[in-house]
């Protein structure tokens, strides 16, 4: 059973150079560019990362960017990768893993819908969670809760008697 | 109203101080308080309260906790279902100011403006015994004839259809798992 | 013969006054001893009457014609059935209050609730009553076969006959067919609906089964109902196979003690599946019931 | 005014009808309904005044005869009412020619069949009426020419085994008269008795559809025209029920197997037949709570109660026998008005798929009422006349002490609850489907008969002494014992119930709940689509409605058990194999085999014919 570095050498190899950061012994970080994702995704589920637990976003708007997180986890040694990459805020889209997971289909569902990052070859982008969304996609960093929830949900008005008396009267 | 209205009106909240049913929807993360309220060490039946299986059976809809939109489009579905007099409780800072939640895009920030609650129990969230003295609280208030929430309900109910409009946009929703 | 009539009338109010307050408090003191099973309190024993009172009060939703006439056929039919139960000294209908005329018009009560939860139009309701029936099905059957053989050897199938019988006789059928004693015992745990049989009204699976549409007074005339089907239940059990009892007290004591031993076992078993129950009742209680059945007919002979 | 006039005016009036047709259905349908309802007032209000007894002579030996004795007038009522009540039913339905040609043949050949006081009439009467009914199942849907290929050979099986009977009677007594074999039985072997005991009992299992012989009504019901299902439910086999009072009661089949081992007052040989009979209570019951279609879960409850019938007049005794003439007459009354309830649902709605159908209360109360009214009939509850007769046969079961036949009757009538609720709640109850929006109620002329069926239920139900004095009359002309009744009160043996006290206590119990529902609040009316559901929303109302398999558990239950039906079909393919390989021996091409194997045959049966 060759550990992780030796499979990340065998994908290196193939596929050209990324750079790798390992975080404990059993788990470690790669950044990929898109062009290169899906490849690379492909090569290390046949090297022994079969299970994809979980896609993300992050919106890292200083830099203009959205990163998309793969975790991968290898069953046989328990080792987790996860395989960032980043697409440009103003056209994020990136291609289907659903090809190679099935269950990629809500995870990029959920992430188009709170990040609006589009999967092109995911058939069924509708929204999973929020019921009638009509703003931006709310894990947008650009999009401020604060002021949604006090347009949209009136907050309790505490008039002086609450604050003096500290609610004599609940007794 | 005649007295002889008003004297069985009077013996009517007797008797539904003494036995109040609750119905089985723990909207928030106060219901885990529930079940030791139930069990033996606080023993809510001893006060008559007991769990119901549907509205239609229940007098008592407890809020337990945040109230996100798409929870309260189901409890205000659950509410009209249920049959008057019903009465609303209210775990927690959630329900009365939003509580930790004042500032996210999902969670509503003032119950009472949707529904007509009888009685908010302070506390992130409430313990047993608050539970406990908050529904002798409640039956007192029944007693007396003054939990009249569900009256309220009736009578300025455009007032809570146009609260619920707001913050909704439509309380009844098509999704994808009903059609 | 005006007179009888009007004795036959009062003793007909007080039999059902006394069925139906008997009953309750006795719910309530069952509650209680759950409660305490359960290592708690529990209600005060009059909880179940605040209970019915409260719920005649409130307001209630109607599904149509068949879901309130099938309510009023349930209540109507086992208030009718309370009448042919001799409560010791008290029969209303002494001589003509045949045990199969009492089985069938309980299946009047079972049939109206029937129309009436399906009438609602809830799926919980109508898997519920499927349930019910098919579960009625197990453990009626026993029941039938024992009394059959109680019949056969008493020469009569009038309940009020069969106590004076077995009081004269000084010796409860019981002690002449244990075994059919206990048969009927555990059907009748059955036909009352207690925990190990009552997955027709699981709150937890179907939402309270049939019940699931009830609200305000329909449910109070449900929970009158199902006090008089107790009574009715284990008052035939108790006249037919524990002498009924010469007063009333007597007759209500062995109806206490019958019912109390119910409730501890019911608080203490969980509940089974439908085809779980039916498959128990179609195996040991009907192979039972055979053998006391054959051990009266051809061995015990008529008496 | 005798009954060769009505007998030969019924035969003629078959061509006289199917000629007016011709020319104009309508005229010729209510010809046929007038003359059916005719010939029910005359025969039901002719039969009070005792007995006449004509013979048609055709040869030296051959001669029909017709008697109106009590028996023949009860059984003649039940089926003229509920053929002409079907006749006045069928006016809206698909009119053909052909087939009021054949409904009224099997009129004829019923009337003739149940008037006759010999067996050979019986016999050949009863022929015509299977016969025409025979082609009468094929008329409506196409592909039923199986189901009527099974229904004939099980229908020639009984005919066999009754010609058998006859030419047997013949042989050894000389007679085929039903009193005169009465007479000259007793003093046969033991052995002829049998034979002929269980020839004949052949026939009624195989026309009643009792237990070995019932597969053939499933089939016939569900292919038959919808007027046709009532006469044939109601009507038809309750001729096996006149040739089984015939066959036990009248010939006195008791003392003649009086010195065979007695089972607690029953010969071996009732007790067996009797048997059968209960397992065909229990067979008919369970695939009756498994049928998905509404016409096949009453052909299976015909099962169900004819098993009851033969039970109840094979064990004989005072109560048993009143008990199965009763639920003769109960059973035609409420599965006929069943099968009606159903009829209308299906003209209205075009199918007899429970789970196709659902909340047609609204739209057909009338049918609702009378269906309600016939299923507690079949469950045997008290105010109506169902408990009378089962109640009868329980006090004869309880007399004698018979815990397995017992059983048996138990089990059918606690089942009966499951089969007959599952169609009133998948037809009745429930949300609406959508395509049944513009569903009306049944015509008026569809109401009628079927609320006279329910009237005269819930009358013999109230007030059985008026049934059961008629049935005290045949007792009594047959030297049986009788019931007393008084004008309410029914005393047997082992107990007494008083049918009107009943009904009045269920009355008080009614008025005392309506007044705790007036008294309290007035409920507010919600429609079906406002319902619980977890909480969440409700649009497609109609796929809440549940009603397909409603019996899961119990289905399951009974998975593995082997039925009846594959058995048969699987031996009638080796039956097929068996057919071809003789074919390939014996009817090969060439000629000389067939005049060596014509030879052969010949001189056998001179041999056994010296």
């Amino acid at each position: 059973m060759n550990s992780m570095n030796e499979i990340l050498k065998e994908v290196m190899a193939i596929s050209g150079e990324f750079s790798v950061k390992e975080v404990t012994a059993r788990e470690s970080i790669i950044f990929v560019e898109t062009s290169r994702l899906n490849a690379i995704l492909e090569i290390l589920k046949r090297k022994g990362f079969s299970h994809l637990s979980l896609i993300t976003g992050v919106d890292r708007i200083e830099d203009g960017v959205f990163e998309v997180f793969y975790t991968l986890f290898r069953w046989e040694t328990g080792e987790a990768l996860l395989v960032k990459s980043s697409v440009s805020r103003d056209a994020p889209v990136i291609t289907t893993v659903m090809h190679l997971w099935p269950t990629a289909r809500f995870y990029e569902r959920d992430v188009h819908e709170f990040f609006g990052i589009v999967f092109d070859g995911n058939p069924d982008l509708k929204p999973l969670i929020l019921e009638n969304w009509k703003e931006i996609p709310p894990m947008r960093k650009d999009f401020d809760p604060q002021k949604y929830s006090n347009e949209h949900f009136p907050d309790r008005h505490y008039g002086s008697e609450f604050l003096v008396e500290g609610g004599g009267e609940n007794e | 109203m005649s007295n002889e209205h008003k004297a069985w009106e009077r013996v009517a909240n007797m008797l539904r101080s003494r036995s109040l049913w609750m119905l089985y929807y723990c909207t928030g993360c106060g219901a885990i308080e529930l079940p030791p309220t139930m069990t033996s060490r606080f023993d809510m039946e001893r006060l008559g309260i007991g769990p119901m299986a549907t509205p239609r059976q229940a007098d008592i809809l407890l809020i337990t906790g945040y109230l996100s939109t798409k929870t309260l489009r189901r409890v205000i579905y659950s509410y009209e279902q249920m049959q008057s007099p019903k009465y609303i409780v209210g775990f927690g800072s959630c329900t009365l100011n939003g509580g930790i939640y004042y500032d996210s895009y999902a969670t509503i920030n003032k119950l009472d403006l949707y529904v007509p609650v009888d009685l908010y129990l302070a506390g992130c969230m409430p313990r047993p015994e608050a539970i406990v003295s908050g529904f002798t609280a409640l039956m007192s208030k029944i007693d007396k004839g003054e939990a009249n929430g569900w009256k309220e309900y009736q009578e300025k109910n455009d007032w809570f259809k146009r609260n619920q409009i707001e913050a909704l946009g439509e309380v009844y929703v098509h999704d994808e798992f009903h059609e | 013969m005006f007179m009888n009539i009007v004795i036959t009338i009062l003793s007909g109010i007080a039999l059902l006054v006394v069925a139906f307050i008997f009953t309750v408090t006795l719910e309530g003191i069952a509650r209680k001893i759950e409660a305490r099973i359960q290592r708690r309190y529990g209600p005060p024993f009059w909880q179940n009457f605040i209970d019915i009172f409260k719920s005649l009060t409130k307001y209630s939703i109607s599904h149509g014609f068949i879901f309130d006439f099938g309510i009023l056929m349930a209540l109507g039919g086992t208030i009718a059935t309370v009448f042919f139960i001799p409560a010791g000294s008290l029969a209303v209908f002494p001589g003509i209050d045949n045990v199969f005329v009492v089985i069938y018009l309980l299946a009047i009560g079972l049939l109206g609730m029937a129309m009436s939860a399906v009438g609602s139009g809830n799926p919980n309701a109508s898997i519920g009553i499927g349930r019910a029936l098919a579960q009625m099905l197990g453990y009626e059957l026993p029941f039938m076969i024992v009394i059959l053989g109680v019949f056969f050897h008493h020469g009569t199938s009038s309940l009020s006959d069969l106590v004076s019988i077995q009081i004269a006789q000084g010796a409860y059928n019981v002690w002449l067919m244990p075994i059919g004693g206990v048969v009927a015992f555990v059907s009748l745990i059955g036909m009352l609906g207690k925990k190990p049989f009552d997955t027709f009204i699981a709150p937890a699976e179907i939402a309270s089964g049939p019940l699931v549409e009830y609200s305000g007074k329909y449910l109070g005339m449900l929970m009158i109902q199902h006090a008089f089907a107790t009574f009715i239940e284990i008052g035939l059990f108790v006249n037919l196979f524990l002498g009924g009892g010469r007063t009333l007290w007597e007759f209500l004591l062995k109806f206490l003690i019958v019912y109390f031993s119910i409730v501890i076992i019911s608080a203490t078993i969980p509940r089974f599946r439908v085809e779980q129950a039916i498959k128990f009742y179609w195996k040991w209680p009907l192979i039972l019931s055979f053998v006391q059945v054959i051990i009266v007919v051809f061995v015990m002979g008529r008496r | 005014m005798s009954i060769l006039f009505v007998l030969a005016a019924s035969l003629f009036a078959a061509p006289l009808f199917f000629l007016v047709s011709k020319l104009k259905k309508s005229v010729a349908y209510m010809a046929y309904a007038a003359f059916q309802v005719l010939v029910f007032l005359y025969v039901f209000f002719w039969g009070g005044t005792g007995s006449s007894y004509e013979v048609v002579g055709i040869t030296s030996k051959l001669n029909f005869n017709f008697s109106m004795t009590s028996v023949n007038w009860f059984f003649a009522s039940i089926v003229m009412l509920i053929i002409s009540t079907t006749a006045v039913f069928m006016f809206p339905l698909k009119k053909s020619p052909v087939k009021v040609f054949l409904l009224s043949l099997v009129t004829a050949g019923a009337l003739g069949a149940v008037f006759s006081a010999d067996f050979l009439t019986l016999m050949i009467f009863w022929e015509i009426s299977t016969w025409s009914s025979l082609l009468l199942i094929i008329q409506d849907k196409e592909k039923s020419t199986g189901e009527a290929i099974k229904y004939a050979a099980i229908a020639a099986v009984g005919s066999y085994s009754m010609l058998f009977a006859i030419f047997y009677m013949d042989s050894r007594l000389g007679t085929v008269e039903f009193s005169s074999v009465a007479l000259k039985i007793e003093s046969q072997p033991i052995g002829v008795q049998l034979t002929i005991f269980i020839a004949l009992a052949i026939m009624v299992l195989a026309k009643m559809g009792s237990f070995p012989l019932h597969t053939w009504l499933r089939g016939s019901h569900s292919s038959a025209p919808d007027e046709f299902s009532p006469i044939l439910s109601g009507g038809l086999t309750k001729l096996g029920g006149f040739l089984l009072f015939i066959m036990s009661i009248a010939l006195p089949s008791f003392k003649g197997f009086g010195n065979l081992p007695i089972l607690n007052g029953i010969p071996i040989v009732n007790y067996g037949f009797a048997l059968l009979g209960g397992i065909s209570i229990v067979v008919g019951t369970v695939m009756a709570i498994r049928m998905e279609d509404a016409k096949e879960l009453i052909a299976f409850s015909t099962v169900s109660n004819s098993g009851y019938i033969v039970l109840a007049l094979s064990i004989g005794g005072t109560y048993a026998t009143a008990g199965g003439m009763m639920h003769i007459l109960n059973h035609a009354l409420a599965s006929a008005a069943m099968f009606m309830a159903i009829a209308a649902v299906a003209y209205r709605t075009r199918t007899t798929k429970m789970h196709e159908m659902g909340g047609l209360i609204v739209k057909m109360p009338v049918t609702f009422a009378v269906y309600l009214v016939a299923i507690i009939s079949v469950a045997g509850i008290p105010p109506t006349s169902g408990f009378v007769s089962k109640w009868l046969i329980y006090q004869q079961l309880v007399e004698n002490g018979l815990p397995f036949l017992a059983f048996a009757a138990f089990f059918g009538s606690i089942g009966s609850f499951m089969y007959v609720f599952k169609p009133l709640a998948g037809i009745f109850l429930g949300q609406l489907k959508p395509e049944h929006e513009k569903v009306r109620e049944a015509p008026l002329i569809m109401l009628a008969p079927m609320t006279l069926l329910t009237l005269l239920t819930i009358f013999w139900g109230v007030f059985p002494s008026n049934a059961i004095r008629s049935i005290n009359r045949i007792t009594e002309s047959i030297g049986g014992g009788t019931v007393d009744v008084t004008f309410s009160r029914i005393v047997a043996l082992t107990g007494e119930w008083d049918s009107v006290l009943v009904t009045t206590v269920f009355a008080i119990g009614f008025a005392i709940s309506l007044l705790i529902f007036i008294r309290a609040k007035r409920a507010r009316k919600v429609d079906l689509l406002d319902n619980y559901t977890g909480g969440d929303f409700l649009y497609t109302a109609e796929l809440y409605h549940f009603s397909y398999r409603m019996y899961r558990p119990f289905d399951r239950l009974f998975e593995k058990w082997p039925s009846m039906e594959n058995w048969l079909s699987s031996t009638s393919e080796k039956i097929k194999e068996l057919g071809a390989l003789l074919k390939a021996v014996f009817f090969n091409r060439n000629p000389q085999v067939y005049i060596a194997l014509t030879v052969i045959v010949i001189l056998g049966a001179f041999w056994w014919l010296r």
